[in-house]
């Protein structure tokens, strides 16, 4: 790698070294011309890494302004570290989502492990208590040595750094899919609470103020990750290249804690963290949206090897660090809490009223380049976008209806694959008890959190069907959106808001870019029926592998409010004797479906249809139901349909159940039809439930036999021991982890 | 009476454990940082799980060498109770309030979820308020809970009555099942479980509340006139 | 029979935690002599001396026992002694 | 300017899960002639040179760095080069 002193900017401009660092020919001459130069070395990187996708949004930015973001509810919208939601009592809960997908597939450990670091410090850097984090994996089939390394490396990462800082991983999903073979995908989200007094910005206001610098020392991680990716690895570039970033989590717990007291010191003006671009994007984000510039001397940073140049300086992604704009001549307040904590903070610039952003290194002028243009003012592209072939072909197709014989052994099978089958491995692994606010843990259909001190609770969860949003990104956006709604509500909640990740290939192939346009409009059309705006999220583009691009993935993190302890409610059925419904009729949709993946080894045809109307009435009616106090359990269909959501409902206390369908015997209790939920009530409540919720459909009665029986026509068409069952579900994970690639 | 709980950088069950002694059980408790010079004023110790110093080189061994541990010592000296679970447990091992040492759990995973325990000394300080043999629900959480000791200090701690507790279902591999340990004084205790987190129904259990109560009650009899 | 002495450091320039954690710890108990510390693994092997060992080794070392992306190895084979 | 270097193993006799973990993936990996694995820490230290660097090293090994209970040490202290 060349360093910056050798580089000249003519140099830059003759052998379009700009070119390299993921910048285009129109791009350069824009900097030239902002510039009125041309840019050193240093400049050149800093503009290359704001205005890369993953800073500046630059090609999905005109998408994300069609999600609804606002709502009486929401406090801070898209733009802050994180978003914030009112939840009453002056209280407020703060959350995000962020993909960490290509480090993860570089080093699984540390790179999961960071992902979660970087999501926590989005969350308390704006003054909140981080009380929870989820996560949503993908990955290859587990049949190839390789993904069940990536699958166990990234499940240890996660729990390796979220227990370690003492914040509960309470939920999320894994899905298992060949189009992430290459590409595993790695998304955490945080969620806080915080007095809504206490929230913080990320701004660098007053004019003279000190820019103070805090956390873990400076060092070559993860410079110019990207660039770096597209070099031949001779043997002398592998001694340059970037060091992977690597996670400190007991750093990280320390600043939670100096933080989160920081904040209540009035010297402090703004935070932030120092996430992707670290020092380039915390700096000049900070003084951009205070409409302020900013002045840093390189050479107060605090630095873990020798003879850093700026350009790495300002492009290290070392990890645990915060920049805190603080009221001049106050400096010390700070550095005494920080102190108490054995970290350092250091005032490494002050703020500047030129609206420039300058950095100087032993005596000279590294960068001078005017802050919004950096952030605010980075170029924005609108993508062609056009019609995939295959989503035409799919839509012209018959209705696709699977052939099966023997309903037990399908359900075995279905139990059995690994999208659908126990996450105990995983989620045993985390500490989801941590700081004694979890009601329900992982394995229900959204964790719940009681807010201590209140009798409310919070429910929460990750989800994204990506294989609908394959077949038809636009029902599939919407379908993501419900489902995690539908998880929310069947715990007892009302959803508040979300946050997205979105997951796509590469924008620049047309029919990618088609996805993500469809599946944002679907998504925007479901989060505004049901009254759940978007706060907050994250793009992560380039998703693929061998030229293949993975299924589309816009994960979706919902957070709901609970409004009394007593509306908590459990996913599995609760006693012999309760009356079981569904509620919602079932059609034969079977595209996308698990069984259809089973049985033909890949997805096609059309996508489930939804209904946003029916979706939030019934979302509704079902919530109203469990806060009148006639609900005992209530879980949402999903994959597998409703024989696996029978299965899942008996598998905690142990029960059976007798029920008895009508019609269509596998479209009953195998179709993936959206909207629907698998409800159970005691039998004194049950006229008063059919009274609250309409179209709920009498299916039978739980037993205490442990046997999960289903009849038609009065014949037993499916009769399993229930201990059976839950041994196949719970073992399949371990089992394919075991077995010899 | 009056908890103190210490706080370790790198501690994360700190609060939970002041949360179980002042709103669960209704004394008074207080944070306190590893600096403080002394503990003379406090009844009771409690040291909270968590990863002090992030666990690095092992759990518990940079904590310790503080100073504070020779506060506890001092404390534990005087007969008065402490108390160590997971992180805490490994500490005091490590600074040898308690024999033994702690390996990775035998699957090398960190493991999350509710142990059934056995209450094999219900005689101490800390468990008089459970029946011998009752079989308690308590969570576990932790990535190194396997506890070794040599034959001979495992011989000592039986005849000594030092095993408090045990799985009933090992789940870590520890020599005999231990889950908990007293010192032959029988006012350290020692356990990977975390009974702070069982202290109301809404958790999931309560067994660990009955815990804390052992304390309340024995301190009252023993200190308090009229008791 | 060999026994084999591998030895895993992570690259220079790499982030040690635990190395930076172990030296602050030193200077706590007064050795503030010690200016770096870099924890790494330390492995014994014993294995059947089937004629090609060392290739072997080299070969477990890349695949499995040290990281690549992150980490550095060295190993020794000498005669061993059977248990 | 001395470099240490510490090897820290666990006592012949306490069980060595981890041992054990890299064992047998080195068997599903094909490697069958492994016929034991152990598990253990290499530390490197830099100390400045004042005198006694083996008696403080024997120290630290025998307060913090090594427990006693459950593991043994040796350490080698080198010249080393000014960096
Ligand atoms: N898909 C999205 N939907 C809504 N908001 C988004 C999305 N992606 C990013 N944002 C918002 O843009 C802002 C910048 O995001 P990001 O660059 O990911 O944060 P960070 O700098 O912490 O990495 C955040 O406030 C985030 O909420
Ligand atoms: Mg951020």
């Amino acid at each position: 790698m060349l360093q910056a002193p050798e580089v000249t900017p003519e140099l830059i401009e003759q052998e379009r070294l700009y070119a390299e660092m993921g910048l285009t020919e129109e791009e350069y001459q824009l900097v030239v011309k902002i510039l009125g130069r041309k840019p050193n070395f240093t400049e050149i990187g800093i503009f290359s890494v704001m205005w890369s996708e993953h800073c500046s949004y630059k090609n999905s930015k005109p998408l994300l302004r069609k999600f609804p973001t606002e709502g009486p509810q929401v406090i801070q919208g898209p733009g802050e570290g994180a978003g914030i939601v009112d939840i009453g009592d002056g209280q407020a809960v703060v959350f995000k989502i962020e993909s960490h997908n290509h480090p993860s597939a570089v080093e699984p450990y540390q790179g999961a492990a960071t992902g979660v670091g970087g999501i926590i410090r989005d969350v308390f850097s704006m003054g909140a208590r981080p009380i929870a984090v989820l996560n949503s994996l993908r990955f290859g089939n587990l049949t190839s040595g390789r993904v069940k390394y990536l699958f166990e490396e990234v499940v240890h990462g996660i729990a390796g750094y979220g227990n370690c800082v003492g914040v509960p991983t309470v939920g999320g999903e894994v899905q298992f899919d060949n189009s992430y073979e290459g590409n595993p995908l790695v998304n955490a989200m945080c969620v806080g609470i915080i007095d809504q007094k206490d929230i913080q910005k990320g701004i660098a206001a007053g004019i003279g103020n000190t820019v103070m610098y805090v956390g873990a020392r400076t060092g070559r991680d993860g410079i110019h990750g990207a660039t770096f990716a597209s070099e031949d690895l001779s043997e002398e570039s592998e001694s340059k290249r970037p060091s992977v970033q690597v996670g400190d989590p007991f750093m990280e717990k320390l600043l939670i804690e100096a933080c989160l007291e920081v904040i209540h010191c009035d010297a402090l003006v703004g935070m932030q963290d120092m996430g992707a671009a670290g020092l380039t994007s915390s700096a000049s984000e900070m003084a951009s949206k205070a409409g302020t510039g900013m002045e840093m001397n390189l050479d107060l940073i605090p630095q873990r090897e020798q003879n850093m140049t700026p350009y790495e300086m300002m492009l290290s992604e070392s990890q645990e660090r915060m920049l805190l704009c603080v009221e001049q001549g106050r400096e010390q307040e700070i550095v005494d809490i920080f102190e108490k904590y054995g970290l350092q903070a250091v005032a490494v610039g002050r703020v500047t009223d030129d609206k420039l952003f300058r950095l100087l290194h032993k005596g000279e002028v590294a960068a001078d380049i005017p802050v919004d243009a950096l952030a605010e003012d980075a170029p924005v592209y609108h993508k062609p976008s056009s019609v995939p072939a295959y989503f035409e072909k799919f839509q012209k197709m018959e209705d696709y209806y699977p052939e099966v014989k023997n309903y037990g052994a399908t359900l075995k099978a279905l139990l059995q694959q690994p999208t659908i089958a126990s996450k105990e491995w995983v989620y045993d692994q985390y500490d989801s008890m941590v700081q004694t606010n979890t009601v329900v843990a992982p394995g229900s259909d959204a964790a719940v959190l009681r807010v201590r001190g209140t009798n409310k609770a919070l429910a929460m969860t990750t989800d994204c069907n990506s294989r609908y949003i394959y077949l038809d990104p636009e029902t599939g956006g919407k379908i993501a959106v419900a489902e995690a709604a539908r998880n929310i509500v069947c715990s007892g909640g009302r959803p508040l808001a979300l946050t997205d990740g979105l997951n796509f290939g590469n924008p620049e192939k047309p029919e990618n870019f088609w996805q993500m346009e469809k599946s944002v409009e679907g998504m925007s059309a479901a989060s505004l029926k049901l009254n759940a705006p978007v706060i907050s999220g994250n793009v992560s583009l380039y998703n693929e592998s061998g030229g293949q691009s993975i299924f589309p993935t816009p994960v979706v993190g919902m957070v709901g409010l609970i409004e009394s302890l007593d509306h908590i409610t459990p996913s599995h059925f609760q006693a012999a004797g309760d009356v079981i419904y569904v509620i919602g009729e079932t059609k034969p949709e079977f595209g996308g479906s698990e069984l259809q993946n089973i049985l033909e080894n890949k997805y096609f045809g059309k996508a489930p249809a939804i209904d946003l109307d029916v979706e939030a009435t019934r979302q509704n009616q079902l919530l109203g139901a469990i806060q009148a106090g006639v609900v005992a359990s209530a879980h949402d269909l999903a994959e597998g349909g409703l024989a696996v959501a029978l299965a899942e409902s008996l598998f905690d206390l142990g029960f059976g159940c007798s029920v008895e369908v009508s019609g269509d015997i596998v479209t009953e209790l195998f179709s993936e039809t959206q909207s629907r939920f698998l409800v159970s009530v005691k039998q004194e409540n049950q006229a008063k439930f059919e009274n609250l919720v309409e179209n709920a459909y009498f299916l039978g009665n739980v037993t205490d036999t442990a046997e999960l029986e289903v009849s038609s026509n009065s014949d037993v068409v499916l009769k399993e021991s229930v201990a059976q069952l839950k041994s196949l579900w719970k073992g399949a994970i371990p089992c394919l982890l075991k077995s010899k690639a | 009476m009056k908890f103190a709980v210490i706080v370790f950088p790198g501690s994360n069950c700190d609060r939970d454990m002041y949360h179980a002694a002042k709103d669960a059980l209704g004394e008074e408790a207080e944070l306190v940082w590893y600096q403080t010079a002394n503990l003379e004023d406090y009844d009771a110790v409690l040291l909270p799980g968590g990863f002090s110093y992030g666990d690095y080189l092992r759990c518990g061994a940079i904590a310790s060498t503080s100073h504070i541990v020779t506060e506890i010592k001092k404390h534990a000296e005087k007969g008065k109770p402490v108390l160590g679970v997971c992180n805490g447990f490994q500490i005091l091992l490590e600074s040898g309030l308690l024999p033994g040492a702690m390996l990775r759990n035998k699957n090398l995973k960190f493991m999350c979820h509710f142990e059934n325990l056995v209450v094999q000394n219900n005689k101490t300080m800390f468990s008089s308020a459970f029946s011998e043999q009752e079989v308690i629900a308590l969570p576990i959480a932790h990535g190194e809970g396997n506890y070794y000791c040599d034959e001979a200090t495992l011989q000592q701690l039986k005849d000594n009555h030092q095993i408090v507790f045990t799985y009933e279902n090992n789940p870590n591999g520890s020599v005999h099942d231990i889950a908990g340990i007293v010192n032959k004084e029988g006012n350290v205790l020692g356990m990977m479980p975390h009974p702070e987190r069982a202290v109301e129904d809404i958790l999931g259990g309560a067994d660990g509340l009955k815990l804390f109560k052992s304390i309340v009650m024995n301190w009252r009899e023993a200190y308090v006139a009229g008791a | 029979m060999k026994k084999v002495k591998i030895y895993i450091t992570l690259k220079p320039g790499v982030l040690d935690p635990q190395g930076k954690a172990v030296q602050e710890s030193l200077h706590t108990l007064g050795y503030e002599a010690v200016q770096e510390a870099r924890v790494g693994k330390y492995m014994e092997l014993i294995v059947d001396d089937n004629g090609d060992v060392e290739k072997q080794v080299e070969d477990m070392c890349a695949k499995l026992l040290a990281n690549p992306v992150i980490e550095d190895y060295k190993y020794t084979v000498e005669e061993g002694v059977t248990q």
